[in-house]
């Protein structure tokens, strides 16, 4: 017996990547591994694909994975224009956007929203882990406010949430996952990818390396001495990739992260949220960010917004494939301009 | 700069002998106040007449209630630059006309309604009164289109002063107003009321004439830089467009925007088969650009010197990934927001160097609309081939101003994509590797996102790599890569559209100038002449600089090179590129907001040659 | 330029002389693996017993798993530059070994873990395999404290190979641990059971050997570049900080912060005399220091090229506001993202011309620890004299590496905090006008918001403005405040710090450098004079370029402007600033990442030589 | 009898600006003019406030008012940053800034929504016209979906809601007005003025000159022919400012436009709704945006949110009033630095 082939005749190898560059148990890793799972197993031509990113720990990632689609490694907070230029070029691709909560809650706030707004067809995945990983470990405004860092300190700013961020900029599609809840991510990536318009995907990916705080003595195994001086900042402990049990609809769940520390989910239920009501997914937002957890699942969804090949009235062909019979218009053309200008 | 020039009218004023095709007139307006249709009506009805004309307009950065100048030149002998006097002044702006009737040549003219006291009235200008408001409530315009048509006054007295046919006056309405009756009509009225009250009742009193010519102006057109550069760009086949609103850039996608929904849009589906997209910032902007070019479509933007400034991580990006991507930048006045409706070409260096670490562009200068309209297409020939950003400096004089111009001419080659492979081109090389130097020209080949074929896909980034695009910090990596980039620089020297050389014989003296200062150029030179100071030329039209220039200057004894700056910016990249013929190339540069005037450019070669 | 060294080893590899103090020892790790303890106390034992070192870390732009290499070089002379080859190889990384020991010198070392198998050994240099894992698990450490000390091992025995001081290396570890007696103790544990197992199994079969040395490393430190320059900041009264993390300037500010918090903070109520503020993007930093500058704040930011790139709009906004700002940029590989760990002098061009328009900065360039703490002051005394940004161009070499350096001086000078006018002041002027040259200087006087006085308020903007800061379309207007902000830098040529000559008499030949290639050039000089080539210097320290440097070129008969960077940048400015001496000036530059060599200068020094 | 003075002696006339170079009519005066009249009512020393703003016709607006105070007209966009560095730098400045719905909802979203979340403490107005003014009337982001312009076209983009987006960013003082609602604008400012953190004013401040219809008939006054082609787009008709009569709270208003389209206010009613109510706000913004009303009035207040003075523990003195004895630390401080990293 051969190797497992999809419906296209691929092997799930032909949807990998480089191998990773990234820390043992980064969360970003399992989101990769989520993406390489949906597009094998919906049978996704991988030219077909784009991937996009930014720039950071997370805006590496997608060299990690679909290896046989092109990427852009755009700049720091920059990724939206790109995307949209590149999408609005040869609407056939299918983008699928990689960035971080810096990249995009910090310096790339405005392009973010910008892009929502404008409801670019493609999906905008943010491995939100709070930090700057690649930097090290400042806090980016996705931090939680009272939070401590080993590196960065106190943080005393409320934290930007990119769900909200997005539905105050009319999103068509926003929802919120968590790394080690390899069922919803995948679930939630097959949804965004039937999307029309913007499907943002706020997925918790939490920073084993930097996501640490100093002063938690639950958090560390080696106690006291080790707090107190051991640790060479250059010395990165590998970690095991937290993964969340099965979670049902509707229920509470607390992840322990290897700080010791516990984040509360709560997985949405699709009987009781109605995700086409606006107005509920702002006050679901409000209300967990109260109670101190974390919405998980589709949020809002508006099937009917147009998106940005919509509004801007563009032909079925991807501008790509014109010829230059199609793009330059005629010597006929230029003479009945000129004849119009030129008033001898 | 602005000193007034004693003009040839001194003595004119005596013997009266008529001054014809050869003067300046200039209205001064209220922003806001809507003299643009009487002003191009005046100014076409004149070229109709077969007259060399340029219309510049000096316009506040404000909507409503500052000053405005707009300025009519008739050139017998074709020039267009811009002329520092003034012969004829229509004022219309009380706020000016004292200051603006100072700066009037003697022996000029001075037409203004007659309602208002001129404090200081000079004795060496005619003063004609004109009754505004009488004949405007004469014509029986309706009251809510008083505003808009009153300035035909101007227009119809003008025309009786000068002897501008009325035909061609309508003419112009006409072609303003696109043929429709009602306007036309409304405004041609006023006109010809003003006309005849002249005829009747302003004694001619002035030596200025307009008088029909032949041979000077067939087959010219009358247009903006800005609409020409669109329209260049519609036919080199644009597909993606983004843009933010910056002044004097505005107006070009503007233009755009006309002519490809008239050319690119499907009547029948109202589809387009390109995009244009208002970004919320010119990062944005650029960054669509970005992303559209890497994916394989046309794209451009327009921008001024801050939009360019923001651009300029992106920049770098687009020239170390290797996107084509097009940029204009219709220069104002800078440092910062500067002046933003005065004219300069202050962004050479920084168009030049747009990147930190060592990064540098192509970049085209055009000097008409010619140029505008074929670095238009051209642009993105080059951008494709060399796959990397190209600059286009214009600059508000040539992109907001009306210019003659020679009919365009239809692209004379096919679009050039450049090194594009397809599946099947992979298929038969059996190999794909992004930033190889596969044929010693320093361009790699590139594959479009959507090519069906395992081996198509790369990885782009701003970050070091190898030739297959794989992220790499090896030091032989990162130094293979950037010469080959040099090499792709060096064989844009070689594509990039040529300099224009007019070499006399025998003349030691060499002029290097780019853009719109050539108007300047080409008329100080005639002026040169007549003090006996012959010149060589070189009109530079791109950088990268080539051969031909460094050549031309080897063959010059010494080189003043003009610009429309204060830092003399082409002359430091000339001493960059050829330290060896530095000294004997000097720079000419000033900058006040004015195009550069020829007068002014022919007294600063002058001294500079008596130094010596 | 990675071409290995045919070392002097060949020959001593047979009558085993000994190498004293005069190697280099390569520690190749895997990032994450902590190797910064071990490899930073080797190489402060070593400085302790009098011998001149740098260390240079090389590592990726990455957190953890890819290869790291650290440098120990070890300088009887003193000289401090990169040295291409190494002789003792810590092989700790599997991934790299083979490729390291490729390149490792003729008659050099391998340390490594015994459990790998080297596929291809030489035969031309000595192999000590270590048992790391059996003396970790011997030591009894705490199995999760394994992975923070197993890098001990290999200090341990490089101690008794090279024969280093183990009071050192404990004064050391005491140094990193800030005294706490359990980490040291832990550490220095293994390091001694290290040591005696290489005493008692390692036969030494080398010549390489560290002996105490006296009277070179008096009253020197040891320090990175980005601290210095924090601690000179911190020295200059900063104000406001506002920065966005970028590598490899991030850790000026986490020093800077360090600093402040100590010296202050006021221990009682916590409060503090600064603000530091993360901003959400570079265009949000510098705007924060725009902001503080204007207010009458020393405010600073430290970036790289990327940052500096988004930084261009505002750094025209406070050139022609006239704000003074101190901007750091510690240079990394450009063009685009580049090489974020690898360093250059790339941004020399950017940096001068930062902003659209005829905009130019004054740019400091800090060679040294010195240079460093001097410029962290000195910055603002010219930014708030000159009312102007200043750049100071630092680099990753520079900045992140450990360098030695005499102990810093005081400040000689009170802050200058430049022409501001208090309300008293204008009462007795009985004038104020923000942008009026009053003192022939072109430096113009300022108020500061919050002055009470009815006539102190101006409105501060980008756009033209007359002397009052009124806003201004005038071309007179534009022209006279242009002219004066040239004379301002004419004053700023002056006012910077003056470069450094080291002229030697009878030599035609003359060195411009600057920055981080200065511990080049010192050695390349000495290696030249071997040679029979004597060399003058001259250490440029900023610009613009005042005329020492004009002087000094003039009186060389030709010049090499050696830079780290791809286009020769300064060169090329040389070349603007004096077209009439560029013929004589040549550029040397050259990029891949890696500091330059002196080896590599001398022989490209000697080709330049010989080619003439 | 002399000149009227306020408190501390000033006439009204000390308050004003140089002459507006602003389109007759335009709403932005009347919103400097509501600045001017209340810091004279206020006696507010002129020198303690600083005006700041970005790029635009709204930007330009400071220099027509308060002309004894310091002010920074900056870049298209970046006044929030600006802002918050002169304000560190000295705390005891009001800062007020002036920004137009361009500037701050498209260009400069990012600046603006971390302005608000670090809660600078200054007033920051968005002279809100839903048009690039200073460029001649393209659509900005705050543009009415649907909406069509005479030179920009139909916009198919949904509107950029700035109270919402200060909401979002966790503002502690967001309120709405309209420009030719003095009343209102006057009450909101002094509240603002007392505020301790970020107060966003969103006045809405119609652009008489480029905020027409080009299909409308009911527009403009001249029927058919003109609407054809007779507007000369040089041409600046000059209006009269739009001003609203007694508009009570809980009242809804149409307020006609020049163009003869009409905006709907509805004031906020103070006993109904609880300005501290942060989940009613969202709620009072979204159920407005379905009924195509604008709520004007206090939206959301939050006293105690610390400003950023405080997040940063800076001392009470302002940073600029610091002597270099403040400034710079010991010779004795540089020493024993030195002989911590000296090892010798
Ligand atoms: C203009 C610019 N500024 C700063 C940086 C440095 N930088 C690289 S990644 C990064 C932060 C990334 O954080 P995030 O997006 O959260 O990604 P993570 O690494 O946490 O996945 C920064 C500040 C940069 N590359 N470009
Ligand atoms: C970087 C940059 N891009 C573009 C511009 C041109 N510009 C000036 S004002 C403006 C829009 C202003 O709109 P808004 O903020 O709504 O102010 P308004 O004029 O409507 O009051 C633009 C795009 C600029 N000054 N700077
Ligand atoms: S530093 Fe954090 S975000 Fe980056 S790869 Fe490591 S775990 Fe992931
Ligand atoms: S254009 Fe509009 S926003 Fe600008 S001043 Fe005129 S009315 Fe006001
Ligand atoms: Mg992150
Ligand atoms: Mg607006």
């Amino acid at each position: 017996m051969g190797t497992r082939v999809n419906q296209i005749g691929l092997q799930r190898n032909d949807y990998k990547g480089r191998p990773s560059t990234l820390c043992q148990g980064c969360g970003h890793n399992s989101i990769s591994n989520q993406i390489i799972a949906v597009c094998y197993e919906l049978s996704i031509e991988p030219h077909r694909i784009i991937k996009l990113s930014g720039i950071g720990c997370s805006s590496k990632s997608p060299a990690y994975f679909l290896g046989r689609s092109h990427g852009f490694n755009a700049l720091h907070g920059r990724m939206p224009a790109l995307a949209t230029g590149a999408i609005m070029a040869n609407r056939d691709l299918t983008g699928i956007g990689v960035s971080g909560d810096g990249d995009t809650g910090s310096i790339g706030l405005g392009q973010f929203k910008h892009m929502v707004r404008r409801n670019v067809p493609m999906i905008y995945i943010v491995e939100n882990n709070g930090v700057y990983g690649l930097t090290k470990g400042q806090f980016s405004a996705t931090a939680d406010i009272g939070q401590e860092l080993k590196y960065a300190g106190l943080n005393e700013l409320p934290p930007i949430d990119i769900c909200l961020e997005a539905l105050a900029a009319d999103v068509s599609f926003v929802a919120r996952s968590f790394a080690g809840d390899a069922k919803q991510v995948r679930e939630l990536l097959k949804a965004a990818l039937s999307h029309k318009g913007t499907a943002v995907l706020d997925i918790i990916s939490p920073c084993v390396t930097f996501n640490n705080h100093e002063t938690s003595t639950k958090s560390y195994p080696y106690g006291k001495l080790h707090e107190e001086a051991l640790q060479d900042i250059t010395f990165i402990p590998e970690y095991d990739p937290i993964i969340v049990d099965v979670h049902e609809p509707g229920q509470v769940q607390a992840v322990r992260m290897h700080d010791g520390s516990h984040l509360v989910l709560r997985k949405l239920d699709p009987v009781k949220h109605d995700p086409t009501d606006k107005l509920a997914a702002f006050r679901l937002i409000e209300e967990a960010r109260i109670e101190n957890q974390f919405i998980t699942g589709l949020i809002y969804v508006d099937e009917h917004r147009p998106n940005l090949h919509e509004t801007t009235h563009l032909i079925q062909a991807p501008l790509v494939h014109l010829t230059e019979a199609d793009l330059r218009p005629s010597a006929e053309a230029l003479d009945r301009v000129l004849g119009e200008i030129c008033c001898q | 700069m602005s000193d007034v020039q004693t003009s040839p009218l001194d003595s004119l004023m005596a013997d009266q002998e008529p001054v014809v095709n050869d003067f300046q007139i200039m209205i001064a307006t209220v922003n806001g106040s809507g003299s643009q249709t009487a002003n191009s009506t005046l100014l076409r009805a004149i070229f109709r007449m077969g007259v060399p004309v340029s219309g510049k307009n000096i316009f506040p950065s404000n909507i409503q209630g500052l000053p405005t100048w707009f300025t009519i030149r008739l050139s017998k002998d074709g020039y267009i630059a811009r002329r520092e006097d003034y012969h004829i002044l229509v004022a219309m702006n009380l706020q000016t006309v004292e200051e603006d009737i100072t700066n009037l040549a003697v022996g000029g003219i001075v037409l203004y309604p007659e309602e208002w006291k001129i404090k200081h009235k000079r004795d060496d200008v005619v003063y004609y009164p004109v009754p505004v408001k009488a004949l405007v409530d004469e014509s029986g315009t309706p009251s809510s289109f008083v505003s808009y048509v009153s300035n035909m006054v101007y227009v119809g007295v003008l025309a009786t002063l000068l002897n501008i046919e009325l035909e061609q006056i309508e003419y112009a309405l006409n072609f303003h107003f696109s043929n429709k009756p009602k306007p036309v009509n409304m405004n041609m009225a006023l006109v010809r009321l003003s006309y005849d009250w002249a005829q009747d009742n302003l004694p001619k009193n002035d030596p200025f004439t307009v008088e029909r010519m032949e041979g000077k102006t067939d087959g010219m057109l009358l247009l903006d830089g800005n609409s020409a550069g669109a329209l260049g760009t519609a036919f080199g086949g644009v597909q993606v467009v983004a843009w933010y609103p910056i002044t004097p850039s505005t107006s070009m996608i503007d233009a755009l925007r006309t002519y490809l929904s008239d050319m690119r849009t499907n009547p029948d589906t109202g589809e387009a088969s390109y995009a244009i997209i208002q970004a919320e910032d010119e990062i944005g902007a650029i960054g669509m650009l970005v992303g559209a070019g890497w994916a394989g479509a046309r794209a451009m933007t327009a921008t001024s010197g801050p939009g360019m400034s923001l651009m300029t991580e992106f920049a770098g990006l687009a020239y170390y990934a290797e996107v084509p991507i097009v940029i204009w930048n219709v220069q104002r006045v800078g440092p910062s927001t500067g002046l933003p409706t005065r004219s300069s070409q202050g962004d050479v260096l920084a168009a030049y160097f747009l990147g930190h670490g060592d990064t540098k562009h192509v970049v085209l200068l055009p000097s008409s609309l010619e140029d505008a309209f074929e670095f238009g297409w051209k642009s993105f020939d080059l951008a494709e081939r060399l796959q990397t950003p190209v600059f286009v400096l214009s600059d508000l004089d040539l992109g907001m101003n009306l210019w003659m111009g020679k009919l365009f001419e239809y692209p004379d080659q096919p679009m050039d994509r450049g090194k594009v492979m397809t599946a099947e081109d992979i298929q038969r090389a059996g190999e794909f590797a992004r930033y190889k130097d596969v044929d010693g020209d320093g361009i790699p080949y590139r594959t479009l996102p959507g090519t069906d074929h395992p081996d198509a896909a790369y990885f782009a980034r701003g970050t070091g790599h190898d030739e297959k695009a794989i992220y790499s910090e090896r030091p032989d990596d990162w130094v293979a890569n950037i010469e080959r980039m040099n090499r792709k620089f060096d064989t844009a020297r070689a594509l990039v559209p040529p300099p224009v050389v007019d070499e006399v014989a025998g003349t030691e003296i060499g002029l290097i100038a780019y853009g719109t200062t050539d108007a300047c150029i080409v008329e100080s030179r005639d002026l040169l002449r007549e003090q006996g100071i012959e010149t060589s030329y070189l009109r530079l039209r791109a950088l990268p600089l080539s051969d031909a220039t460094r050549d031309f200057i080897r063959r010059c004894d010494r080189v003043y090179v003009v610009e429309n700056n204060t830092d003399g910016q082409m002359a430091k990249i000339i001493y960059m590129e050829y330290p060896d013929l530095a000294p004997k190339v000097k720079s000419i540069a000033y900058l006040d907001g004015m195009p550069l005037a020829p007068r002014w450019l022919t007294r600063a070669v002058q001294e500079r040659e008596q130094e010596r």
